[in-house]
């Protein structure tokens, strides 16, 4: 895409860059209004969009943004030495006084607005709600606007059950510190017990947990156990 | 009539609320017994049947209404009918009412799975639903009315579309509600 | 009253904006001249100083309006701001909108010399002007709103006077330039 054809949308003005570029020139729109950082933006953002860098665009976008940079500074810096075209001072003083004339009649209009305004915001305005009655449609004027099947349509969604969520990748977890405690909560206060029959209504891991806790426990001298069959009871005690 | 009447008169006009005495003669610095006298020469101004505007007491105190006799000509002027797409949510309260009315309003959040005030306000005020008393627990509860039935191109409630047409699990034989509220407490878990 | 001054009364003390004469005739089923006679009829009724309530002509339609006689004790009530005056720029700006409208922001800048952005966007904040679209060079054209003839007070646009009677005599006129040549000169010499 040619940078002139560039699609701007800045406050004062919406259309391709070129056209932009002409308006300005003719000096429909002042080029003291117009936002050039937006107009960089814009073509930035094209870029950026389009993700291609053509030379020949980017030059001719820089010499145009370029050209619209030095008449602007032009515009807000005017120079002393620079050339004006000269007016003779019969046809300054024409211009000066259709412009002054002109700013003078708006100002007259505003005072005389003004006093409309003081006197008008005197009156308070109601700003109230529609009665109930008002808001709906009667029932005589009533027709059949809506499909009775988007009922139907929302009852069979409500009746839908959410599919069970799946927990298989949640595992239980079992703290090796919590059954330290509950063993040794166990043996302070029953002395001795029979593993299964404590632990047997527990899941495996837990079951699993507690044995190598009790292993612990053996290891630090805190308890022992017996087993005098091979898959008999498990006998637990304060060593 | 007297300034203090016409201020009376213009601050009802102008109040989207009923006013009590109380604010009136705080706004107008006079006392309760000034503005009740006013009030009393306001009504007589104002009889019903002699103006357009009346002058009405309600709950909270005074307000201005259009006298009855310009409810066809407002009608016309400004009522413009309400029927707007309708959203999910109110096509899902409106259901849950139809199919089983009369419903009170905690049921039918727990059929939604999420709080439905809204849904049920916007449909009251479009008038597509009512109050019909409360439930033995004490819940108001709806039902449809004329209006529904008329918007919906209904001859009665029993032209509703079966719902077995829509139903996803059709083998489940329980009834229509029990079925809606486990589903909806299943949504809500 | 008669039922039709009533039922007019009634339109306006209801409707949220000024409600034209065919809109009313049509309303209440009945002709333009009726509607003209029951408010001139509802004038007389309100006439400012009698009672709490106005009848005003704004925005091309009729509207009701409290007294101001009750403007301090409604603020109270009600507690609305005073709304604030209109600045220099922004009276300006609104005066070059009514009557030059549809016209772009440059075109005002241009007749008051300054930048007038922000005057234009408080008006439009304010809602006294609005985007009309945008002229054949893609500029953004403004014009004035309902809101603004509602609070200005004129019953349409063509109530604002001329502007040329806001523009000096041809003697104060030739004096001006005179002024003006002659500083041109001293400035030049």
């Amino acid at each position: 895409m040619r940078a002139a054809e560039l699609d701007l949308d800045l406050d004062v003005f919406a259309g391709p860059f070129d056209l932009l570029m002409a308006v300005v020139l003719r000096e429909e729109i002042p080029l003291s209004e117009v936002s050039l950082g937006d107009i960089v933006v814009a073509y930035l953002e094209h870029l950026e969009a389009t993700g291609e860098l053509d030379l020949d665009s980017a030059t001719e976008f820089l010499v145009l943004i370029a050209s619209l940079l030095e008449l602007k500074s032009r515009l807000l810096l005017p120079t002393e030495d620079e050339e004006q075209i000269e007016l003779g001072p019969e046809e300054a003083a024409d211009e000066l006084l259709a412009r002054m004339l002109e700013y003078r009649r708006y100002r007259e209009a505003a005072a005389h607005l003004s006093g409309l305004f003081a006197d008008g915001r005197r009156y308070l305005y109601r700003a109230a709600p529609l009665p109930p009655e008002l808001r709906r449609a009667s029932l005589e004027a009533a027709s059949h606007v809506y499909d009775p099947t988007r009922l139907g349509e929302a009852l069979g969604d409500l009746l839908r059950v959410p599919p069970e969520p799946d927990t298989s990748h949640i595992r239980p977890t079992v703290s090796l510190e919590r059954r330290l405690e509950v063993l040794r909560e166990l043996l302070t206060r029953r002395g001795r017990f029979d593993f299964d029959e404590v632990f047997a209504d527990e899941d495996r891991l837990t079951q699993a947990v507690t044995l190598f806790a009790l292993l612990e426990m053996h290891k630090r001298g805190e308890a022992t156990w017996t087993q005098k069959d091979l898959f008999g009871p498990i006998e637990v005690e304060v060593q | 009539m007297t300034v203090l009447e016409r201020t009376v008169e213009a601050l009802l006009f102008l109040s989207p609320q009923p006013v009590s005495t109380a604010e009136l003669a705080q706004a107008c610095d006079a006392s309760e017994a000034e503005v009740d006298r006013a009030l009393d020469a306001l009504e007589g101004h104002l009889l019903e049947g002699s103006r357009g505007i009346v002058l009405r007491q309600v709950a909270g105190g005074y307000t201005l209404a259009a006298d009855p006799v310009a409810e066809d000509a407002a009608r016309r002027l400004l009522s413009t009918p309400r029927t707007p797409p309708l959203t999910q949510a109110q096509a899902e309260t409106l259901a849950i009412v139809s199919y089983l009315q009369p419903v009170s309003r905690p049921e039918i959040a727990r059929i939604r799975g999420v709080a439905s005030e809204s849904a049920v306000a916007t449909l009251t005020e479009r008038g597509l639903i009512e109050e019909s008393g409360r439930s033995r627990f004490g819940a108001m509860v709806y039902r449809t009315t004329q209006l529904f039935e008329k918007l919906f191109g209904l001859s009665g409630l029993d032209q509703l579309p079966d719902p077995s047409r829509f139903d996803p699990t059709p083998e489940d034989e329980r009834e229509l509600r029990e079925r809606l509220l486990k589903a909806g407490e299943q949504r809500a878990s």
